[in-house]
């Protein structure tokens, strides 16, 4: 451990000068210091990664190496050369690429439009466009790297839409890759794919740093690793002379169980009964093609499923708030009463009342309110509440008492519940609306992706708390594009694929291979060999009814 | 030291502020006297100026627009030694003068003479804001133009709704263009800053104008066949020779009274043909010994004529 | 789908049947009419697109008001001044051009708020042209009547005359298309340019971009703030034509207040429109159309009762709402219209 | 963990950057060839320098209190409502309806009636637009600006047809009856046995300005609805999540916004010209979205800009009243308080903010 602090080379050559070599970086966002004077040497060929908690500050530094902040001090080497690093522009031509953990894509631009954007050849776009369709239909052979050129992103799944920020770099011929948290909305089959990719890009000699909080990936890929924590570069180590418990510690400064504990499900009542739910949205597509299912209580009914296949849909219309326009038909019995599909008693309100409670996948558009004070968050659904409310006006001295109560039980940091949501990290975030919704003690719980983006300390604690609750006789709906996070907590997996349920698995009587193969919409009987080997993203494209396109 | 206040249009909008505003200055010229001028900035504020006005000793008072007619009747009891006058709009209190125009008078010549410089029998009225006042123009202008074609149309346009009404050339311009393609050849404009569109398009179109309140003749000679002249700048004048002495009760500035009339200058002299010029004799003195009665729409918000 | 591009070409459709009823039912109105309507659609368009380059780049821009009434009061000093309408052109679009200057200062380089610097700029134009009006002619913020060449003249096209004979297409080329001011050619000309600027260039693409996604465009190492002060500096040209257009081609001088309101007419219409160059060409004809109509029919009689002038005054924007709330889609403005690009908060 | 400490920001930052207002305005008043100095005085003694002063200063304060306050409730359920200006006038004819509907005995009866008449054609004003918003996705900007034209059109149609007492000159309607005149601030000042405001036109209605002021906090922060508005104008997915109906919101977010400036026909209808006049609202509901996003959309901040606005008025007023300065020059100045106050204040904040983490960093050491 202790030669582990140094910074030190990552292949045994030292006299080739390293591809990136960061010295004394430090980076202020006003009061918050994101980095503090870090030093980083990435050797060339190699797959560097960088882990460490949400906020520690990986795509603070990362994004200064890109030039897209200015760091307060420090220097920049590139392949031994120092460099000021002015712009994005000037990082580009020195060959570095990077793939931001939030896209920076143009919504309603082609993928092509989205290559060539910023290095187009001339003040004409046509010839651009031209010379562009034919490199990248190069690079596609060549990394396996398949996207429509004429497809818009907003139609893409987000998988396409990474491969379209990784052919960006390539297209400006990076020789340094740097991708920021890449299998956070990956399906496993998704990230085997990049990872084979970004092996044959090593390769070829290019080096790649790799932000991620799945210590799984690290210990897989990387040559050697980088641990952050709150602005401070901890230690910089050969993967190969590490381990996963090791690295989490670092991280987080204190030992991690890494697998939950959970004793076997003890089920009761149905709670849910959902029974051939259909649902076609407003521009005519089915989304959800006949859904039938039962939740007992003290069960987890883990659904797994490339995301795209309808569990958004699901989640949203179970949660009592169908995408405008949406028809949908079926029924849905909670307790056993039927829950209405339309109309204002079908709206989220009305489902809260019931006993459902949602942790949406998407917390900062949905599940909080980012400009709210955090203890506004804590009321936020449940705002209605009797118990919120003192005659005609809100009783915030009751929610603010809650909100300090939830704070503690979930240990949300900073403790201070008058900052506003979006000053949180998103753990932090993800925290504040866990607690929120299994704090209320539902009935139902809905969760989706409960850990996307979150460091291994708050997963670890989040896990806990869904397996407390269904040990409390609750039954919970989980969704997942994490196949681990699926097999260690649901107590029954259903995977979902073009709007259907292709099938029920116990996860003690399942393989990630077989979840696979049904997430691949490949059935039961059908099992034939030669599908598992595509992408199962590039399938369904085709299998999409007409109107999508 | 007399005081004139101007309404919200402002001094200068080539209308009855400016004529009021040239009856001042053609006062102070000649007797060299001075006076305190205002201009509106708001509604609440006229009676504010009315006050401060009268508090600081100013005697008269005059205002232009009907617009004080409602303050005025509030404010004039309260400084029953201090005269004021109003123009366009009848308060009868112990110390106000309420001076009306005839306007329907004017426009009735004005009338006429587009009647008889009309080859298409086709004439045009373009007004700003749609209110009773500027029906008061239009009214008169049809009624003389019926009179001496009574078979002849009388095409009518309103530019607007909102105060813009009285400041938009271009709109002013397409409607007098569209009246044109109708076949108006002769356009009266009463539309404040609208109506420069409006003259400015006739003249453009090679057809004839007929300005309103000042004289107008001057803007595109040649182009102008008259200008209803309202002589506010008489009236005031003659408010201010008064002095404190002003006579209260109301004055009609009537055509015999030379309180409205039809321009005839260099500019368009020669586009007044010798009838016209009878026609126009011979209805004034009709006018004035009554024997033609030009109907005031402000009556009873009716035209005769339509 | 299917119905998206069929509201999409409902602008045009309505436009073009409004035309063809019209010249079937009395041709020799209709034509004056239409002709109208292209006259006041001009200053509607040139200041749509002016906003259509704002805020494609996201920069939202209710300043265009202001813009036109500074231009049209610089456009009508100097060609008074010089007696030459072309240095009037330029002087309006310096005046608007300054304004637009202001309002990059406010949301680009400080990162204010764009409303309110478009407020601003509006009531700054309303104030400065009337006193810099009385300062300079001393005639209550009006300048003085335009003659000659300090006024955009009438162009005739080549055969006008000629062709006039023609039927049918005889009266549209000589009546419609041929004899309006050089600067109604330049903004319809504006319209295909404007689209293949957008859609064919270097600087369209990026352009647009950034008013999408102004973070995909500063990560591909192209300056924000340099791309959005290039399309306020385009909207400020094109705000400064569309005020010249108004006091020295459709006037002849400026008068206090004379946009009149187009400004925010012309935001409607690039809402309307959808933030497209050829929606903007179709929304500004219908108002124009629909003003032109109302011009030529003041008091309509409909047998059993005569629609009083107020009413068919509002009726472009009674027709507006009417078209909006039963036709035209959900208008999707670009995503980051509206924002100030913020890196570091 | 901010920047630099609230009172800066909400203080010092404003206070600067009107005074770089002022200075520039001093320039644009010497470029005329005037004295910025009288200029000053004269704006300041005319609109603080007397009870007077101060009387117009507030009746201009309470017609900018309500219009601010409606563009600041649509504001947070992110509604842009620039038809302040139609609805107030619509407010007008409500209250003016009401006023002449019925001989009132007494003021203390007709007021609550005349704000009900006032608020309720606001609010229907604004009905329409929010509900083409809501339900058919007409943008609600331009919906507003339209509705503007459209209430000219009606208000005119109204005042010389049917509301305007026969042969009368003037568009407006009759004087409303002795029953409902609202007792002036002086009128109170007299009962305490003072003199203050004489003959100004400022009414109680500048207390019911002060209390909306507090409901429409009381409103925003302290209720479920208000609660419900903010999250919607922060979030439509999210407050789609929480069961809040977008279409509820936006229709009742205009409600409130066009019935608050309605309320403001109160006070210039009913309160000072005691008739409906064609053009009563003077642009007062453009006015109120500068209020509303000077004031940061809190209705402290909007009394605050309101007074603000009230004293560039009455003090522009009395400028272009008692000296040769044109008065649009107010408009010039009322033009650069928005801008540096409400749009270039980052001009001044950045380099305060700088400034005091310099400061904090040497306290640290
Ligand atoms: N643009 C910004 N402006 C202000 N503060 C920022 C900005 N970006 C990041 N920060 C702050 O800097 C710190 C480091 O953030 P950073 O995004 O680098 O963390 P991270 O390690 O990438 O976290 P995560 O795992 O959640 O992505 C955090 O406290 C964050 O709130
Ligand atoms: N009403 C119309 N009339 C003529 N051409 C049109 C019309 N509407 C759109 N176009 C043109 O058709 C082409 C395709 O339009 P499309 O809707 O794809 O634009 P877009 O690039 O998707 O715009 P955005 O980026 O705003 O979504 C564009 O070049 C556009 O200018
Ligand atoms: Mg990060
Ligand atoms: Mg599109």
């Amino acid at each position: 451990m202790a030669e582990a602090t140094q910074p030190s080379g990552g292949r045994p050559d030292t006299a080739a000068p390293a591809a990136i070599e960061l010295r004394g970086i430090s980076k202020a966002f006003g009061p918050v210091q994101a980095n503090k004077n870090i030093d980083l040497r990435v050797e060339k060929g190699t797959i560097h990664g960088i882990i460490g908690e949400n906020g520690a500050g990986k795509s603070t530094l990362m994004s200064i190496l890109y030039g897209f902040y200015k760091p307060d001090s420090g220097e920049i080497m590139v392949n031994g050369q120092p460099l000021t690093i002015a712009d994005s522009q000037t990082a580009i031509r020195a060959g570095i690429g990077m793939v931001f953990q939030h896209f920076k894509l143009v919504q309603n631009f082609t993928v092509l439009e989205n290559i060539i954007l910023g290095v187009e050849d001339g003040p004409m776009l046509r010839p651009s466009l031209a010379k562009a369709r034919g490199v990248l239909k190069q690079l596609a052979e060549e990394y396996e790297l398949n996207v429509d050129p004429d497809e818009t992103i907003e139609e893409l799944s987000v998988g396409h839409q990474q491969r379209v920020e990784i052919l960006k770099a390539l297209y400006r011929e990076a020789d340094i890759l740097i991708l920021d948290e890449p299998t956070g909305v990956l399906t496993p089959a998704e990230a085997d794919h990049l990872f084979r990719i970004l092996e044959g890009l090593r390769a070829e000699g290019k080096t790649i740093i790799l932000i991620t909080h799945k210590l799984r990936e690290i210990m897989e890929i990387t040559d050697s690793v980088s641990v952050m924590r709150r602005g401070e570069m901890v230690a910089s180590v050969q993967t190969a002379q590490t381990s996963p418990e090791e690295l989490a510690e670092l991280m987080v400064g204190r030992k991690v169980i890494l697998n939950i504990e959970k004793a076997a499900a003890n089920p009761g009542q149905a709670v849910l009964e959902v029974r051939d739910l259909r649902l076609v949205d407003d521009e005519g597509v089915e989304r959800l093609r006949g859904i039938s299912f039962d939740i007992r209580a003290g069960e987890i009914l883990g659904i797994a499923g490339v995301s795209g296949n309808g569990q958004t849909q699901l989640m949203e219309l179970l949660g009592g708030y169908p995408e405008k326009g949406s028809k949908v038909s079926g029924t849905i019995h909670m307790n056993g009463d039927n829950l209405d599909l339309t109309g204002t008693k079908s709206d989220a309100r009305t489902r809260r009342k019931r006993g459902i409670g949602h942790v949406p996948e998407d917390r900062q558009t949905e599940g909080l309110i980012m400009d709210f004070a955090a203890w506004e968050n804590v009321a936020f659904g449940y705002h209605d509440k009797p118990a919120y409310q003192s005659g005609l006006m809100m009783n915030n001295t009751a929610i603010k008492s809650d909100a300090e109560k939830y704070f503690e039980d979930f240990d949300v940091r900073p403790r201070n519940t008058n900052l506003a949501a979006r000053n949180f990290s998103g753990g932090n975030q993800q925290k504040i609306v866990v607690a929120r919704e299994i704090e209320r003690n539902p009935d139902l719980l809905l969760i989706g992706q409960p850990t996307r983006g979150v460091d291994i300390g708050a997963i670890e604690f989040i896990h806990k708390r869904i397996v407390e609750l269904r040990d409390a006789g609750k039954a919970v709906l989980l969704v997942s594009v994490e196949l681990d996070e699926i097999l260690s907590l649901s107590d029954r997996i259903a995977v979902m694929f073009d709007g259907r349920i292709m099938g029920e698995r116990l996860p003690s009587e399942t393989t990630t291979g077989e979840l696979g193969l049904l997430m691949a919409g490949v059935t039961d009987t059908e099992n034939t060999p030669d599908s598992a080997g595509i992408p199962p993203e590039d399938r369904h494209v085709d299998e999409l009814p007409e109107g999508r396109a | 030291e007399p005081a004139l206040i101007f309404d919200l249009g402002g001094k200068f909008d080539k209308s009855f502020n400016e004529a009021a505003n040239n009856g001042a200055v053609r006062w102070a010229e000649e007797t060299g006297g001075s006076y305190k001028e205002l201009e509106m900035q708001s509604e609440a504020q006229r009676e504010q100026a009315l006050r401060r006005l009268a508090e600081t000793g100013a005697n008269p008072i005059i205002m232009t627009g009907f617009a004080f007619g409602d303050v005025l009747n509030k404010v004039a009891p309260d400084y029953p030694d201090t005269k004021f006058g109003i123009i366009d709009m009848v308060v009868e209190q112990p110390n106000v003068q309420s001076v009306v125009f005839t306007e329907e008078q004017g426009s009735y010549l004005a009338g006429i003479m587009a009647a008889m410089a009309s080859e298409t029998d086709t004439v045009g009225f373009i007004g700003g804001m749609d209110i009773p006042l500027i029906h008061k123009f239009e009214c008169g202008f049809a009624q003389g133009f019926k009179s001496v074609k009574p078979e002849g149309n009388v095409l009518i346009n309103y530019t607007g709704t909102t105060p813009a009404a009285w400041n938009d050339p271009v709109k002013g311009g397409e409607l007098a263009k569209a009246q044109i393609s109708q076949g108006a050849d002769v356009v009266y404009a009463a539309a404040g800053g609208t109506g420069i569109g409006v003259l400015q398009a006739v003249a453009d179109g090679g057809k004839l104008g007929v300005g309103v309140d000042s004289n107008q003749n001057h803007l595109h000679p040649g182009s102008m066949l008259t200008s209803m002249v309202k002589r506010v700048d008489n009236a005031v004048f003659d408010a201010f020779t008064a002095g404190a002495d002003l006579e209260a009760g109301v004055k009609v500035m009537d055509l015999k009274a030379d309180g409205v009339a039809v321009a005839i200058d260099d500019d368009n002299k020669d586009l007044v043909t010798a009838e016209m010029q009878t026609a126009i004799d011979e209805a004034t003195a009709q006018i004035a010994d009554g024997s033609v009665a030009v109907h005031d729409y402000m009556t009873d918000n009716t035209c005769p004529v339509q | 789908m299917g119905l998206n591009s069929l509201k999409d070409a409902l602008t045009p459709i309505i436009v073009l049947s409004i035309c063809v009823i019209w010249v079937l039912l009395d041709q020799n109105r209709a034509l004056d009419g239409i002709e109208s309507a292209l006259r006041l659609m001009t200053p509607l368009l040139l200041a749509c697109l002016a906003g259509l380059y704002s805020e494609r780049a996201g920069v939202f821009d209710i300043g265009l008001e202001g813009k036109m009434l500074m231009a049209a009061f610089s456009a009508a000093t100097v060609a008074y001044l010089t007696g030459s309408a072309w240095l009037g052109l330029l002087a309006g679009i310096g005046g608007s051009l300054s304004l637009s200057l202001i309002h990059g200062l406010a949301s680009i380089t400080f990162r204010g708020n764009q409303l309110i610097s478009g407020v601003a700029i509006n009531f700054l134009a309303s104030g400065l042209t009337v006193l810099l009006g009385i300062k300079i002619f001393g005639l209550g913020g009006r300048t003085p009547a335009l003659v000659g060449d300090a006024r955009f003249g009438d162009l005739n096209l080549p055969f006008a005359d000629a062709l006039a004979g023609v039927p049918l297409l005889g009266p549209i080329y000589s009546r419609l298309i041929s004899g309006h001011s050089i600067l109604v050619y330049m903004a319809i000309l504006a319209v295909p340019l404007t689209w293949w600027v957008l859609y064919r260039t270097r600087f369209g693409l990026r352009l647009r971009a950034v008013g999408e996604n102004p973070a995909s465009v500063d990560t591909a190492g192209i300056s924000v703030t340099r791309l959005r002060y290039a399309a306020i500096a385009i909207c400020g040209i094109l705000c400064g034509v569309a005020g010249a257009y108004l006091a020295t081609g459709l006037s002849a001088g400026f008068v206090k207040e004379m946009t009149a309101g187009r400004g925010f007419i012309a935001l409607a219409a690039l809402i309307f429109a959808k933030w497209r160059p050829w929606g903007a060409l179709f929304a500004t004809l219908l108002f124009g159309l629909l003003e032109s109509l109302a011009n030529q029919y003041p008091n309509l009689d409909l047998g059993f009762v005569t629609i009083p002038s107020m009413f068919m005054n509002a009726l472009p924007y009674i027709l507006t709402v009417i078209i909006l709330a039963g036709f035209v889609g959900r208008a999707i403005p670009p995503r980051a219209g509206g924002e100030p690009y913020v890196k570091e908060r | 963990m901010d920047k630099m400490p609230k009172w800066a920001d909400v203080i010092l930052t404003p206070l600067i950057s009107l005074f770089l207002a002022m200075a520039i305005s001093a320039l644009v008043i010497l470029a005329i060839g005037e004295s910025p100095w009288v200029a000053l005085t004269t704006m300041v003694e005319g609109a603080l320098g007397s009870s007077y002063g101060w009387g117009y200063t507030l009746y201009y304060t309470t017609n900018f209190i309500f219009t601010g306050l409606a563009v600041m409730v649509a504001y947070h359920a992110a509604l842009f409502n620039i038809g302040g200006e139609g609805q107030a006038a619509m407010g007008g004819l409500g209250v003016a309806l009401v006023c002449l509907a019925f001989p009132w005995p007494h003021w203390a009866l007709a007021l609550p009636a005349a704000m009900i008449g006032g608020a309720l054609l606001g609010a229907a004003w604004a009905f329409i637009p929010a509900w083409l918003q809501a339900k058919r996705g007409s943008h609600i900007v331009i919906t507003t600006i339209m509705f503007n034209f459209i209430a000219a059109a009606v208000l005119n149609y109204v005042l010389v047809n049917m509301l305007r007492p026969v042969g009368s000159m003037d568009p407006a309607s009759a004087r409303f009856p002795e029953g409902t005149h609202l007792p002036k601030l002086s009128d109170i000042a007299t009962i305490f046995g003072t003199e203050w405001g004489k003959n100004t036109p400022v009414n109680i209605t500048f207390f019911i300005a002060i209390a909306a002021c507090f409901l429409v906090w009381l409103l925003i922060w302290r209720t479920r609805l208000g609660y419900e508005i903010r999250a919607f104008g922060k979030s439509e997915p999210g407050a789609m999540y929480a069961g809040i109906s977008p279409v509820r919101i936006t229709v009742i977010a205009m409600l409130i916004s066009g019935g608050l400036a309605g309320l403001m026909a109160i006070n210039n209808v009913m309160g000072e010209s005691e008739r409906l006049v064609l053009n009563a609202v003077e642009g007062a509901g453009f006015i109120g979205i500068a209020v509303a996003l000077m004031g940061r959309n809190h209705p402290f901040g909007v009394f605050l800009a309101a007074l603000l606005f009230g004293f560039l008025y009455q003090g522009g007023g009395e400028l272009a009243l008692w000296t040769s300065i044109p008065r649009e020059l107010i408009i010039v100045i009322q033009a650069l308080v928005i801008l540096f106050t409400g749009a270039l204040d980052n001009m001044v904040r950045m380099p305060l903010e700088r400034i005091f983490m310099a400061l904090r960093k040497r306290e640290d050491v």
